[in-house]
């Protein structure tokens, strides 16, 4: 096992990091820049270094001064996390240059899957479903022949398109040359360029995707699918593994479909396949990310395979111990991403000084972040501040967990989706798995408190004003409840130790 | 002692009775029960007739966040005088800032441009979000102080709506 | 399922069966005494209500007091826990009388259990088997050939005896009639009474125990054993699941010996057969608890199985849905209690004010605990401050994550055993398994820091006093950095909500 | 800034320099350059040449409890008076107090009796657990305040311990 292990990253996603190699009894090196020295990855680190302003372009991304600390601290392995450098083909390079492990796949997978033209081209090659298409503009001739072929409904796209334009839904044969005609005009007057293209359109689409996991020894498996399809702004918001949408049968040809685009690019560490679904399981290739997604815990959960573990064990030679065959799935898990955001104005992030964290925790709960009272979340990140994860023997207790859980979360300071979130666990549709990527947009009633019994909160509130006047009056500074109870102590129990 | 507070655009009168042996609040007209407990700084453990509540609390400036249930409440405690002036219609000038670092993607609104309240006036980039920056007033955009694409810091004035003539 | 549940307990456990009862759909109910208004348990469930002073004996032991709270509660059902009331036969049979379901056995089976002589008695009739012995005094002729018969080292115990006199551990036949001379002469001198008895001694005994779980439809099952032979003054400290001391078969054995003795006593809901085992996996029985185990979150770890979930299910009528074989075994759970007490005085309790606590979570990790920053520990109740648990798929990376959590814990205001554990978990004899009750008193050495660099320790005390002097000097109010970080967000970010 | 800190019987001189622009320590005849930041109230993150620690501190009136890797320290800050006194055989007379509210179990010496420092003077139980108090000094036990079975308070003194004769 590597020694010296360098987190290259920051946030929860490093704290995860570092716990993980700490329990494989390596030495834990992290980096920082001017806004994180007070960040739990810092503290929770063996060693710690400083590498620039906030700005990423400045710090976290700057390849040279994360290869630099890992020299001088003689780090032998680095570990990207998310984001950031994860999915750069030139830190990989640099990396294997400079005689360093990049915790990772090598760098032509990375750039085989971070060209989407190229991934397609692989995905096409390898026998994996895309969305049924044109495959390019088409003339007018050929693209009633080609949505025929397809079959409806259909979507016309500007192929200069963009932002909506140009882009037509046809649900059936007789509304395609007038939709044609109103695509091609429209995106002629918006790009100047009447090409389309025609592809078939996803209705309802469910976002589903495969982990994969290889090692250096040509195993190549996945561990389940996840299903991510509660998002806003494109970005997942709640998952969960395995998918209540697909069958055992679709699972097996999902994962099957993952493992062989995965080879094709001689793939090694995790990786992820993601598909856009419909609501009759028929799935079509969308990306791969070549590196661990933020969502990962819901399959450690369900399968009890650490990934992060395993990856720094692939990337130091180890061989996965087990066929496909052994891996079953075991119960259910839900994540919640907990964000400093306001649902109440499309979701505007909503930076700030956590002035008071108070996280859930008990049987079943996995609370992976890096915030504190006191921590500041800056403007500079992310705004994530937590992953909540929960498992529960099937889909019905954990999302009851997931409630309950997120119920005892209390962080002051900044707007959060905790209630959101808590509204989304008790939607009578979430909780039936009619999911699909519309869901947000289609409940905007999830999005504001709505008719709830604000008593509670005004009480406490006049309580809390009267604490002040009632400390003022009697002529006193205004003393926190800590310190009396501290002052209580030092005159009894304090003299035991 | 007989508070004023605000939420939203509701106001609410409640009253606090310490000086029996069991405090009493006075909302709604119920008066109720409460035994309350500080359990730290910023939690407060209520039991109000048998139910047991815990809210989070904290004073931020004029305003109170509370914590409840997984929504934050701001709260305001207002004076008499603040009454009064809440209940004219909000007017005058008021800067549109940027509420954090951030690149100013579009200005939506020119100069003697007629905005309503609520309506956007320009969308601001940050965190690789979007976000549409609105106008609390009715009135005319009378400054525009920066330009598309421009790199902002937090509570820099993009323009400048005036509801007077 | 009950509408509503009134927990008649305290502490981590009340706040355990809470969460549990929240999860089910039930409003849950708490009791709390003077000393506990603060505390987690009255926070947590949706109505509280006080029930006395601090002393069990005038709160949570009268039974009066519990059954007019769940009276004029309208809770259809009670879960007392573990202490208390759990294991009363009285309170039991009350809550029937009031139509309160009890959620535990029967009166009966807790009768018969609670009674040692009783419990031996039936256990010698299902076939368990007990400490091999004499059954009661022997004559000084019978006493060789008893000690003949159930083979040497025996160990000779005064009948009247107590306190470790008129006891003589006899290694070999030879010395047998010596040994037996002398122990009835120091029988006679301590207690005028010369009658002694003979027993197998168990030499370096490891406590093990069978986690029993019966339906009220003749469903009685196990799940699998607890190794809890790490103790100190006879209580457990640290517990795992499953044992690395036992072989499939004796695993086996033993589960169906629990199985039966559960039986003979009509038992259901949750129980423990507790065993005393040599190390050759000779086990005997010792008693039965008829209610949940403090280290019951182990087994819950291992098995998926939630056990106090399945303890209201039962009580209210479910049938277990599944058989013996469908169960298995799935990792390794270890569970720490941390204590306030301090392991270099005897691990004396130290109450106090929990002034500051910074607890570890992260994957495989879950802290059943009542504590926060700020809340205190009385001298009326026990010391536990939280059950620290673990999971991973091997028992050596369970025990390095458990290092690694523990070391993430901080607590302040009172002394703990968070050190101690930490050395147990480093220890290379731990490591390999070979545990038994005498580990402690065994390692002394583990007991204190030892030979650790203070450095860094005196170099954050010299900045702390530091800190406060710098503050002096600029004459300044000693400012929190919490205040001066509030006051900021007041400046900046503030605006935002 | 050099202070004198006494932990258990051993006894450091620390200087903390903050005057240049990189804090130092000096310790043990090392300087060494440390960089450290308050987490929150009690947690200091301290780096000391890339070595980050992560340190539990709380001021209890004169000693400070330090929490470093799951073990508590007392660590006291004396001054130069402290020190001298410090360094004479602790002496005079002492009143052994019950820690917490407990059953007083065993009395183990008379008055008259001679007791070594450490040495056992009584047994109490608390939380289900006896305990063994020990004297600190050596002397002769001058007083014996309670009974065997009685209930006592906390900070109830049990016995007096003189080491003047």
């Amino acid at each position: 096992m590597f020694k010296k292990i360098l987190i290259a990253n920051r946030g929860e996603i490093a704290v995860r990091i570092i716990r993980a190699c700490k329990e494989l009894g390596a030495v834990t090196i992290a980096v920082y820049s001017d806004a994180d020295r007070r960040s739990l990855h810092v503290a929770l680190a063996d060693e710690a270094y400083h590498i620039g302003p906030p700005a990423p372009a400045e710090s976290y991304l700057v390849i040279d001064k994360i290869i630099d600390v890992a020299k001088k601290s003689g780090a032998e392995a680095i570990h990207p996390g998310f984001g950031f450098l994860s999915e750069n083909e030139e830190f990989a390079k640099r990396c294997e240059k400079e005689g360093i492990v990049f915790i990772g796949p090598s760098a032509e997978a990375i750039r085989l899957m971070g060209d989407k033209i190229t991934a397609r081209k692989i995905a096409q090659k390898s026998k994996v479903p895309l969305v049924p298409g044109s495959d390019g503009a088409v003339t007018d001739v050929e693209a009633s022949g080609v949505a025929d072929k397809i079959g409806y409904p259909v979507m016309i796209k500007a192929s200069a398109g963009g932002g909506g334009k140009g882009m037509r839904l046809v649900r059936d044969k007789e509304e395609f040359e007038s939709s044609l005609r109103m695509a091609k005009s429209e995106a002629r007057s918006s790009f100047g360029d009447d090409s389309v293209f025609v592809e078939r359109f996803v209705e309802q689409p469910r976002h589903v995707e495969i982990q994969i996991i290889a090692d250096t020894h040509g195993n190549t498996l996945h561990l389940f699918e996840r299903e991510c399809s509660i998002q806003r702004r494109h970005q997942k918001v709640i998952e969960e593994a395995p998918s209540s949408a697909i069958s055992a049968k679709t699972r097996k040809k999902m994962g099957e479909v993952a493992v062989r685009i995965a080879k094709a690019v001689n793939y090694s560490g995790a990786g992820t396949v993601e598909f856009i679904m419909d609501q009759k399981e028929n799935f079509y290739f969308l990306e791969m990310n070549t590196r661990v997604q933020v969502e990962h815990p819901v399959t450690e959960m369900i399968t009890g395979f650490d990934i992060v573990k395993w990856m720094v064990r692939i990337a130091d030679g180890e061989k996965l111990p087990f066929k496909q065959k052994d891996l079953e799935i075991n119960g259910w898990a839900v994540e919640c991403r907990v964000y400093a955001e306001d649902p109440e104005t499309n979701f505007m992030p909503s930076p700030g000084l956590l002035q008071y964290v108070k996280a859930p925790s008990g049987p079943g709960i996995r609370d992976d972040s890096s915030i504190y009272s006191g921590c500041e979340i800056t403007s500079y990140y992310d705004p994530m501040l937590s992953k909540l994860v929960v498992w529960a023997d099937s889909r019905e207790a954990a999302i009851d967990k997931m409630a309950s859980a997120l119920r005892e979360y209390v962080v002051l300071g900044v707007k959060t989706n905790i209630g959101f979130l808590i509204r989304v666990m008790n939607n009578e549709e979430f909780r039936q798995g009619k999911l699909d990527t519309g869901f947000i947009e289609r409940h905007p009633e999830l999005l504001t408190p709505g008719e709830v019994d604000i008593e509670p909160a005004l009480i406490a509130a006049a309580l809390a004003v009267d604490d002040v006047e009632e400390t003022t009056e009697t002529e006193k500074a205004p003393q926190s409840n800590w310190k009396l109870l501290a002052r209580k102590a030092s005159l009894s129990g304090g003299s035991l130790i | 002692m007989t508070y004023t507070l605000k939420i939203k655009d509701k106001v609410f009168s409640i009253e606090v009775d310490r000086e029996k042996e069991q405090t009493f609040v006075k909302i709604n007209d119920k008066e109720i029960p409460v035994e309350f407990e500080k359990i730290d700084d910023n939690l407060y453990s209520i039991i109000l007739e048998g139910k047991s509540l815990t809210i989070g609390v904290l004073k931020d400036g004029k305003k109170l966040q509370v914590f409840m249930d997984g929504d934050l409440f701001i709260i305001e405690a207002i004076s008499e005088r603040d009454q009064r002036k809440s209940s004219q219609v909000l007017s005058g000038v008021q800067e549109i800032k940027s509420p954090m670092p951030s690149r100013v993607v579009k200005i939506l609104k020119d100069v003697g441009d007629e905005v309503t309240a609520d309506e956007g006036v320009a969308v601001v980039e940050a965190m690789k979000m979007e976000s549409e920056l609105k106008s609390p007033i009715e009135g005319k955009v009378t400054e525009v102080l920066v330009n598309e694409g421009d790199a902002v810091e937090a509570e820099t004035t993009l323009l400048i709506v005036s509801s007077e003539d």
